[in-house]
């Protein structure tokens, strides 16, 4: 009786990792994997975009002006004869770079000072918290328009301050986070085992942390694409002659009445896209926390 | 009143005396430290503003002479160093005065925000009002309705308009369909009731999104709750067990997650008065921000810093008198 | 639909009258005037000897013209507040901002007719006493509403007001140099009793003295919409016109609502003696922020869309626009409008004194790479018309076709002068941003295309399709205050400039040394110095034809097109106004209000066919 | 009450008078229809309880005895399906009626107490408020005569100062308190059945002596029919008259509470008693065991479902399921090799 | 001896005898301050989580600490290791002091002083595998070479009674019993010396508990650990411990060896805890002849002056009121807090203990 051998149940997967078990609950939301899989085309098209686009991002074509859809311009060409269905292609890699540089920018920001916060308290969650509402209380336009005004704005820059003003999302919801984390037992249990800091911060909290943060992250990305669409709205977004589908909705808006598929074109992708995203996101989050219905 | 409804603590966790100290402690902990980073708001906005190439007056009064110019800025202050600037900005506040808008320097910051704002807010408040209560019952009914056509239609029809796409180009779609083809409704502009309906069906939108989808899942989680068990357990009818024990706990959320959006619909969106030609608050962020308007863009973000730090304060308020597990925290959150 | 409404005034004749001589017409208009005046319910508008015209003298006048009844006077118009704030409602208060309709409410000195003539407004007439003195004789009986006359004394108050310091005026560069001692007091070096302004041997003769000889004086006088002497001393400045309570008008209208963010609404002024009476009873600018000119024009919503304010591209119809219009089965049939307004230029200015723009062989090859007929007839057709100079067709001295041999459309001369400049093909040529300014929220972005097309195609016939020019896009703000900084900090910039006085020493000063762009050219200076003192019409033709000629040729800039604004009335709008003039164009013309215009537009009896959504409770 | 009034009452031979029993299950059936599989919970489970008897029901975690409970009042969460069987109430069959009556039969007629006190009252609700809407709904009382009747309850519960505490939110009351609660609005309408689901796992122990004394005195008091559902056959022994043994869904062996702690006859009674922890006057230093794990049941197949843990185990107890079948007025048992050994039984019985 | 011993040095006496004790535990004080409601500004509230406790555990030895929930027996167990500070008192581990210790220090002792939590699967790193869990503690300490760690996972899993199979899974495919044996595996992976079990098995099934005792009981003998057993279960203390402890609102109120405890309780409250087990004997009715402890433990917070227990002790007096007991001895290794210690140990104010019988 002394040695007790426990048998297991035979394994009936190679292996049932959270990751594994989170990909079968994500596979069993249909939209879900619909979205994925819409996502996942938007995002190689973005990839890709120099070599499938049928044209060159700034070709002009005076002659063909408005042109409707063609054998040689499947989607029409707009105001200035470029290709639509080019500028959407190279469109969809401009407003992918914003919709995921900027969250990306702001979970590099946010998640090390809601980490931080979160874990050590005190003065530092002090001044972490003071931060966040300091970038809550300016207005986000304000915020952008002054950035860009100052610096300019190019794919990347408008990444980062789109990005600079997700930050305080990230960072709330990583310091929720540890905050949670930083008394379960497991915790206990590493701290107790002589685990150091940097290390149960990195390496124990950080992938328990993962599943919110990176459904927060899939959400910011159709709200990402708004943003940037309406920077482009009030001329502050992407510059001509980079193609942008914001851009193009409202470049294409004044010939709403007569070409309509100009501005059709763009809205349906950007529709697509944070649709998906959006699903993507619900599905993740499904996934990554059985315990939400 | 608000005050005495503010439960202490629970039951191992001592005294919960002084309950209206409670709130005056916390109010007043909240407010200073609101207050200060208020105050860090302003100086950097004001740095930055100051920063930024071109005067108020760069743009808009075409090919000024240097003495010109000069004398403009004279007028306006403008001479002075920046900080000092800033102290008399801090000075005028102190007194209640805002300024004069140098793009309507025939008014008052305050006389000008007193004319733009009603306006957003009209429209803010019946957004708020369409949107949240809208919200509130398809996320109520698609969450009684979990796992049914009817919760999947709510959800993929109120995720397509409301997250899909961005409000103007919604804005730009209504005026096309009901102002244009069908003539129905006013293309834009303010001053009959009318003129609401576009603007505010547009700006709903979003926010009636999200609030059906917190509603959904804040709903769903208490469904499942025991005290919900129990309480069908003693027999409750279904209607009871709804209103009083689901409804009434799985809202109460919704007030941290709704209340901080309510500064963003109450100063408007220059997107929405942008396409409708709404002369409300919002439509001057952008262009005070474009020409440099530095009294109206303080203004602006004290009114919307202000705003939201009342807005979190009051829904913290809120959390917790309707919530009576809920205690004040002070500056925690 | 002219067949459904016979009475729709619509240009006929070679010279844009219907069959009705101009003068009957006029005479007719006089006299529906003042039937209206007593039509029109609560009280007689004008207190006029012309009390007992009969009646049916009225009634008929009415029906000769098909006069709308008095109440039905009035007159909406589009205006575009997007980027424009409106600040005051004089021009001596402001230029920039002021409201529309402004000008309606004082009479200046002079006038413009619909050629583009000089017309007597409150000055009876005028003459160059000396070579640097000028004298207007102010029509006597021109009474301000508060009951005083209309006398020098309250020119001389407005030009001294203009000039002060602490007013600070937004437009004082515009006298600068041309009256005497103005510089010096606008920088308060002079005091104001020093300006070149006074009063003559009565009270009506207003004399203006010149720092030079100015030749085209009268035109410059355009601006002299006069503030009250009374008024300004009561209230210290010309902000009383934004209150109806403390309004001072010399016109023929006072203010009637004055909100900046949505309309501004004038009444008739009832004290108002002027010999030039408008029909129109209640001029109504709606402000709108959105750029919904056509679905507000096909809903009723304005009478006309047009707008044009001073600095922006934009508020026009565009070639857009105008198709949106052929798509609406309500008003696609309406006759479009055409008329050049400020005779506005488009160009791309360089910066000339910094490489590779300082070899003028590489700025001309950069104007003849530009195909404009292509251009305009892609993207702007038919609002556009091609400049080869700085100055459009029709306005003052302009030349045109005599230039375009300087920078006409000629790829193999352009690389040829690129070539020469030590870039053949492109090579070395850094790369260069030009620089656009952004379009206000929500407004067309025209320009981003264009700059677009612009900068494809010199990229492709320059530099083989390398991307050598770059596009940036600044806010109006920072575009504005880059491009004036002195010296610039655009290396290529899209820029456009429009008329301030219907004479080419305005338009062309922007290329004078010192002024708006860095280019010097002593020879260009004296020429237009030249130019500004000759008052005859044949030299001045030599002498300007001379200063366009150089200024093409050396290319300081590349001079794309005109701008043309195209405009909407509803049928029901009708008048000698909108007939086309003698350059052709139709339409109300500039200077609009302070031309003739007022008595020659007016609101027909057949408004009642057509959806007018009415003034909305304005009047 | 004694020992041998227990035993006299228990079963339905041991009956006196064969009155009616108040509430009977009949082969109950209960499963889970989850994504990949189906946990059968339940699988046929049969047992009566009379007016005054304490029935308990013992089982290790995943035994089905929780959802059992749920099952009497049609409550079986989601996706849970009651697929077969019988709950008789006063002779009604409960899975069988509207849904309306069945909800008035909550709480009215049968009185259910949570494992989980901390959890199971509305959080934004006065204890008043949880009061009156049953006295309401099931006795129509108007607003003060619910008042009235809720502080009775709320004393006789034995909450101190109970008219105070009537205006408290249930998180200023601690978690016995709560439980107190619990039992005051489980009892308020008089039902005729309580059915208490570990009702103290989440208590101290001197506060479960406390809960369990107060059931007791409440199932005496009123003559009610209990059922206890509880891992602890400490409380078993002590506050139940007759004992259900569940495994896997399925009843192992019932019998009075003395004859089952007395000749325990199934292999996994014996050796659960044997594994529980005693308060004994010398330290252990070997514990007995079963080895393995309790299962859960996600297909049906034949056979003894202790089988694979059991060291009586035969070839028949892997192909046959053994039946229940009585050995001893009241005392049945499902199991092929029955443990007989007299030894063997004492040393479960009492370490 | 005097009133204040709890906190003086004088309380490892009471096992003076005894020597090399592997831990010392002296006037531990464990406040936390929380933050209540106050009058304007806010106002600090303490939770007087432990309250002056001095032990003293030898090798191979088990101290049980029993008491009920909130009584500070865990926060205690947390402390004695340091994973929270104590506001005052002292621990000796091996012979040092770990308040003098450097960060780095303490975390090299850590190897030698370890947990088992409660619950099972709450303890383990859900993202982890079981390799990877009980070979953190290897590569932490560096205690074995990086090619000999899998080989050690291995064998730590087979004295847990684990497959070696098991280490490449992850902890939520295993039940409770299971997971607590990864756990314990982890514990023992730095070969620790003592390990402090914080109510290891009472969130498991019977069947599975008395698998996990007896692994810990053969662990114990094969590996020569200490165990710090903390437990609100007399009866499972009692099977596993050498003495125990009886917490009461952040005090020891008795402490002795396990079976003259068990045998004589003193402390009314010992005594009260004894006759709430239930026994699983229907001749044996717990509490239907005795009387059943009434009340519940008051707010920690603010705990009651004099005797802690006095607001439900039966045998209360004025003097319990007002003076508190210290810990006396009233036999070898047997020390009582309770002014009435011996009258009480005779009086049996809650009848029937479980243990008789």
């Amino acid at each position: 009786m002394t040695t007790v051998q426990v048998q297991l149940e035979p394994a009936k997967r190679a292996s049932t990792s959270f990751w594994h078990a989170a990909w079968y609950r994500y596979r069993r939301n249909r939209l879900s994997v619909v979205a994925g899989a819409v996502a996942l085309v938007i995002l190689v098209v973005a990839v890709v975009a120099p070599w499938v686009a049928p044209y060159r991002e700034a070709t002009i074509d005076l002659t063909h002006v408005l042109a409707r859809p063609t054998w040689h311009h499947w989607l029409g060409t707009d105001e200035i004869g470029r290709d639509t269905l080019t500028r959407l292609i190279w469109g969809d890699q401009t407003s992918m770079s914003v919709a995921i540089g900027a969250p990306l920018v702001g979970a590099l920001i946010g998640l090390p000072l809601g980490i931080l916060g979160g874990w050590f308290g005190g003065a530092l969650d002090w001044v972490v918290l003071r931060l966040i509402e300091l970038f809550t209380m300016v207005p986000t336009i304000l915020a952008a328009l002054l950035f860009i005004t100052v610096f300019g704005v190019s794919v990347w820059k408008l990444a980062l301050f789109i990005g600079i003003t997700l930050w305080v999302g990230f960072a709330r919801l990583a310091r929720a986070q540890y905050l949670a984390l930083r008394d379960r037992d497991f915790v206990q249990a590493a701290r107790a085992g002589g685990v150091p800091t940097w290390r149960i911060i990195l390496v124990h909290i950080l992938p328990n942390a993962a599943g919110p943060v990176i459904v927060y992250f899939v959400q910011q990305i159709p709200y990402t694409i708004f943003t940037a669409a309406g920077f482009s709205f009030l001329g502050l977004g992407i510059q001509d002659p980079t193609p942008d589908w914001g851009k193009m909705i409202n470049d294409a808006e004044t010939y709403l009445a007569t070409d309509p598929l100009l501005v059709f074109v763009p809205v349906v992708a950007i529709a697509l896209a944070c649709l998906s995203f959006s699903f993507v996101g619900d599905g993740l989050r499904d996934a990554l926390d059985p315990t939400s219905k | 009143m608000l005050a005495l409804r503010l439960q202490g603590c629970g039951p191992d966790q001592g005294p919960s005396d002084g309950r209206a100290d409670v709130v005056l402690s916390y109010l007043l902990q909240r407010v200073l430290s609101l207050l200060f980073v208020l105050l860090l708001a302003t100086v950097g906005i004001f740095a930055m503003m100051h920063s930024v190439p071109g005067g108020p007056f760069a743009f808009s009064q075409g090919d000024l002479t240097k003495v010109a110019m000069h004398n403009i800025m004279a007028k306006y202050g403008l001479t002075e160093p920046v900080w000092r600037q800033y102290l008399n900005w801090i000075w005028q506040l102190m007194h209640g005065y805002l300024g004069i808008p140098f793009e309507e320097p025939t008014m008052t910051v305050n006389h000008l925000i007193a004319t733009a704002w009603p306006i957003t807010l009209i429209i803010g408040g019946l957004t708020i009002a369409v949107s949240y209560s809208l919200g509130l019952l398809l996320g109520v009914v698609a969450a009684i309705r979990h796992n049914t056509w009817v919760d999947s239609l709510i959800t993929a029809v109120v995720s397509t308009a409301g997250i899909a796409l961005p409000n103007y180009v919604i804005g730009f779609l209504l005026i096309e369909v009901f102002a244009v083809k069908l003539g129905w409704l006013p293309v834009g502009g303010w001053g009959s009731p009318a003129d609401v309906v576009l603007p505010v069906i547009a700006f709903s939108l979003y926010p009636l999104a999200l609030m059906e989808r917190y509603t959904r899942a804040s709903t769903l989680e208490v469904t499942y709750a025991d005290y919900v068990r129990m309480g069908r357990a003693r027999g409750l009818s279904g209607r009871r067990i709804l209103f009083n024990y689901v409804l009434r706990t799985s809202l109460i959320p919704l007030i941290t997650i709704m209340g901080p959006n309510i500064p963003n619909i109450l100063t408007g969106s220059i997107f929405i008065e942008a396409t409708f030609g709404l002369p409300g608050l919002g439509s001057y962020f952008t262009n005070a921000s474009l020409h440099r308007d530095y009294p109206l863009i303080m203004a602006l973000v004290l009114i919307v810093a202000a705003l939201w730090g009342a807005c979190y304060i009051i829904s913290d308020l809120a959390y917790a008198i309707v919530d009576p597990r809920v205690r004040l925290e002070g500056l925690s959150r | 639909m002219s067949e459904e409404h016979p009475e729709v005034v619509r240009p006929t004749g070679r010279n844009g009258l219907p069959d009705m001589s101009r003068r009957n017409f006029l005479a007719a208009g006089g006299l529906g005037a003042a039937g209206l005046l007593l039509g029109g319910r609560a009280g007689s508008l004008f207190e006029s000897h012309l009390r007992d015209v009969a009646k049916a003298r009225v009634a008929s006048a009415s029906k000769v013209l098909g006069l709308a009844p008095a109440q039905m006077q009035f007159y909406s118009t589009y205006n575009n507040s997007v980027g424009q704030t409106y600040k005051a409602l004089d021009f001596y208060e402001t230029v920039y901002s002021r409201a529309p309709n402004a000008d309606l409410f004082n009479i200046g000195l002079v006038r413009l007719n619909n050629n583009f003539k000089l017309v007597p407004g409150a000055a009876q007439s005028w003459s160059q006493t000396s070579p640097t003195t000028w004298e207007f004789k102010i029509r006597p009986g021109i009474m301000w509403s508060d009951g005083n006359e209309l006398t020098a004394k309250d020119f001389v108050e407005t030009f001294r007001y203009s000039a002060d310091p602490k007013h600070a005026w937004d437009f004082s560069w515009y006298w600068s140099g041309i009256i005497k001692n103005y510089t010096e007091a606008v920088a308060g070096k002079a005091p104001l009793s020093s300006l070149g302004v006074g009063v003559g041997k009565d009270k009506y003769t207003f004399v203006v003295t010149t720092e030079a000889p100015i030749a085209y004086m009268p035109n410059a006088m355009l601006y002299s919409y006069p503030l009250s002497a009374a008024g300004l001393a009561k209230y210290g400045n010309g902000l009383y016109n934004i209150d109806p309570a403390t309004c001072i008008t010399c016109g023929p209208y006072t203010l009637r609502t004055f909100d900046p963010t949505a309309h501004v609404v004038l009444q008739p002024n009832r004290k108002y003696t002027a010999p030039f009476k408008p029909y129109i009873q209640y001029p109504i600018a709606k402000i709108y922020s959105g750029t919904y000119q056509v679905p507000l024009f096909e809903t009723g919503e304005v009478d006309t869309v047009q707008s044009a304010p001073p600095n922006t591209q934009d508020g026009s119809l565009y070639k857009s626009d105008l198709e949106t219009v052929k798509t609406m089965p309500k008003i696609n049939k309406l006759p479009v409008y055409m008329n050049p307004q400020d005779f506005r230029i488009y160009y791309v200015a360089f910066k000339t004194k910094k490489k590779p723009f300082t070899d003028p062989r590489v700025r001309q090859a950069f104007a003849h790479a530009v195909n404009r007929q292509a251009l305009i007839s892609s993207l702007l057709a038919p609002v556009a018309v091609p400049a080869y100079g700085y100055l459009a067709p029709g306005y003052p001295f302009a030349v045109s076709k005599p230039l375009e041999k300087y920078t006409n459309y000629d790829t193999r001369l352009a690389q040829k002068l690129l070539a020469d400049a030590g870039y053949p093909g492109g090579k070395n040529f850094p790369t260069t941003t030009l620089s656009y300014p952004a379009a206000e929220v929500l407004s067309s972005t025209l320009t981003g295309s264009v700059v677009q097309a612009l900068v494809a195609t010199w990229n492709a016939v320059l530099f083989n399709g390398n991307p050598t020019i770059l596009l940036q896009e600044l806010d109006n703000t920072t575009f504005y205050s880059k491009m004036e900084a002195h010296p610039t900090q655009l290396d290529m910039a899209f820029c456009t400039y429009g008329m301030d006085y219907f004479d080419a020493s305005n338009m062309l000063s922007v290329y004078k040394s010192g002024g708006r762009h860095d280019w010097d050219n002593a020879q260009y200076d004296n020429l237009l110095a030249q130019g500004a003192a000759q008052s005859n019409p044949a030299k001045r033709q030599e002498i300007y034809t001379e200063a366009q000629t150089l200024l093409t040729k050396d290319a300081p800039g590349v001079f794309l097109w005109h701008g043309l604004y195209a405009f909407l009335y509803w049928p029901f709008v009708q008048g000698p106004a909108l007939a086309k003039n003698d350059l052709g164009y139709d339409g109300v013309e500039w200077p609009g209000y302070i031309s003739d215009m007022p008595e020659q537009l007016w609101i027909g009896s057949n408004y009642r066919s057509y959806p007018r959504a009415g003034a909305g409770g304005l009047i | 009450m004694t020992d041998d009034l227990a035993g006299a009452r228990v079963g339905p031979e041991g009956t006196g008078a064969g009155a009616a029993p108040l509430l009977e299950v009949r082969g109950l059936r209960v499963a889970f229809p989850l994504e990949r599989r189906t946990v059968y919970a339940v699988q046929g489970l049969t047992f009566e309880v009379h007016a005054g008897e304490r029935l308990g029901i013992v089982g290790e975690s995943g035994s089905g005895k929780s959802v059992s409970a749920q099952s009497i009042m049609r409550m079986v969460p989601f996706p849970g399906k009651v697929t077969g069987g019988q709950v008789l109430f006063e002779g009604r069959d409960l899975l069988g009626i509207p849904d309306a009556a069945i909800r008035s039969v909550r709480g009215s007629k049968i009185g259910m107490v949570p494992q989980n006190p901390l959890s199971s009252l509305n959080p934004v609700i006065t204890i008043e408020a949880h009061f009156r809407e049953v006295l309401s709904r099931h006795l129509g009382l108007s607003r003060s005569e619910a008042r009235v009747r809720a502080v009775e309850l709320l004393g006789s519960v034995g909450i101190p100062d109970p008219a105070q505490r009537l205006h408290e939110y249930a998180h200023r009351l601690s978690g016995g308190q709560r439980q107190r609660v619990i039992i005051a609005l489980a009892i308020a309408c008089r039902p005729r059945v309580l059915i208490a689901d570990e009702p103290t796992t989440a208590l101290d122990v001197t506060i479960q002596a406390q809960i369990l004394q107060l059931f007791d005195e409440l199932v005496a008091g009123a003559n009610l029919g209990a059922v206890l559902i509880t891992h602890n056959l400490g409380i078993v022994a002590a506050h139940c008259d007759r004992v259900v043994v569940m495994y896997a869904g399925r009843v192992m062996e019932t019998a009075p509470v003395v004859e089952l702690f007395r000749s325990p006859s199934h292999p996994y009674t014996v050796g659960l008693l044997r594994c529980v922890p005693r308060v004994a006057m010398h330290k252990a230093r070997v514990f007995a065991t079963i080895p393995g794990l309790p299962p859960q049941v996600t297909e049906l197949r034949d056979g003894c479902p202790f089988a694979p843990r059991c060291d009586r185990v035969s070839e028949q107890c892997r192909r046959e399921t053994p039946a229940l079948a009585d050995i001893a007025p009241g005392h049945a048992l499902a199991c092929w090799n029955p443990v007989t050994d007299a030894a063997a039984r004492a040393e479960a019985a009492s370490v | 001896m005097s009133p204040s011993a709890a906190l003086g040095p004088g309380a490892s006496q009471v096992v003076g005898e005894r020597q090399e004790a592997l831990l010392e535990v002296d006037g531990l004080v464990v406040h936390y301050r929380i933050t209540g409601a106050g009058k304007v500004f806010r106002k600090h509230e303490t939770v007087h989580a432990v309250d002056g406790v001095s032990f003293d555990l030898a090798p191979r030895e088990t101290l049980g600490l029993v008491g009920e929930s909130g009584c500070g027996k865990s926060t205690t167990g947390r402390t004695v290791l340091y994973l929270e500070r104590p506001t005052s008192g002292r621990v000796r581990f091996e012979g040092r002091d770990l308040s003098e210790l450097t960060p780095g220090e303490l975390t090299a002792l850590r190897s030698r002083m370890q947990i088992v939590f409660q619950d099972p699967i709450g303890a383990l790193n859900p993202r982890h595998t079981v390799g990877q869990l009980i070979s953190e503690p290897l590569r932490v300490h560096d205690l074995v070479p990086k090619a000999r760690r899998r080989e050690r996972v291995e064998e730590l899993l087979g004295l847990v009674g684990l497959p070696a199979d098991a280490a490449s899974r992850f902890p939520h495919e295993f039940s409770g019993g299971q997971c607590q044996r990864v756990g314990i595996a982890r514990a023992i992976a730095a070969e620790p010396a003592l390990l402090v079990l914080d109510e290891p098995v009472s969130s498991l099934d019977v069947s599975v508990q008395a698998q996990i005792l007896q692994l810990l009981v053969d662990l114990q003998e094969r590996l020569g650990l200490a165990y710090l057993f903390i437990a609100h279960d007399l009866a499972v203390v009692g099977e596993m411990s050498d003495r125990v402890a009886v917490m009461y609102l952040g005090k020891i109120v008795e402490i002795a060896e396990r079976d003259a405890l068990y045998a004589r309780p003193h402390h009314p409250y010992t005594q009260a805890l004894f006759s709430a087990v239930p026994v699983p004997d229907p001749a044996v009715r717990t509490g239907r002849d005795g009387a059943v402890v009434s009340g519940e433990v008051p707010s920690s917070l603010s705990p009651p002056p004099g005797c802690r227990f006095h607001t439900r002790c039966p045998l209360a007096q004025e003097r319990c009121r007002a003076e508190e007991p210290s810990l006396e001895p009233v036999g070898q290794g047997h020390e009582v807090a309770c002014h009435f210690a011996e009258a009480a140990a005779t009086a049996r104010p809650f009848g029937r203990l479980a243990t008789d019988g």
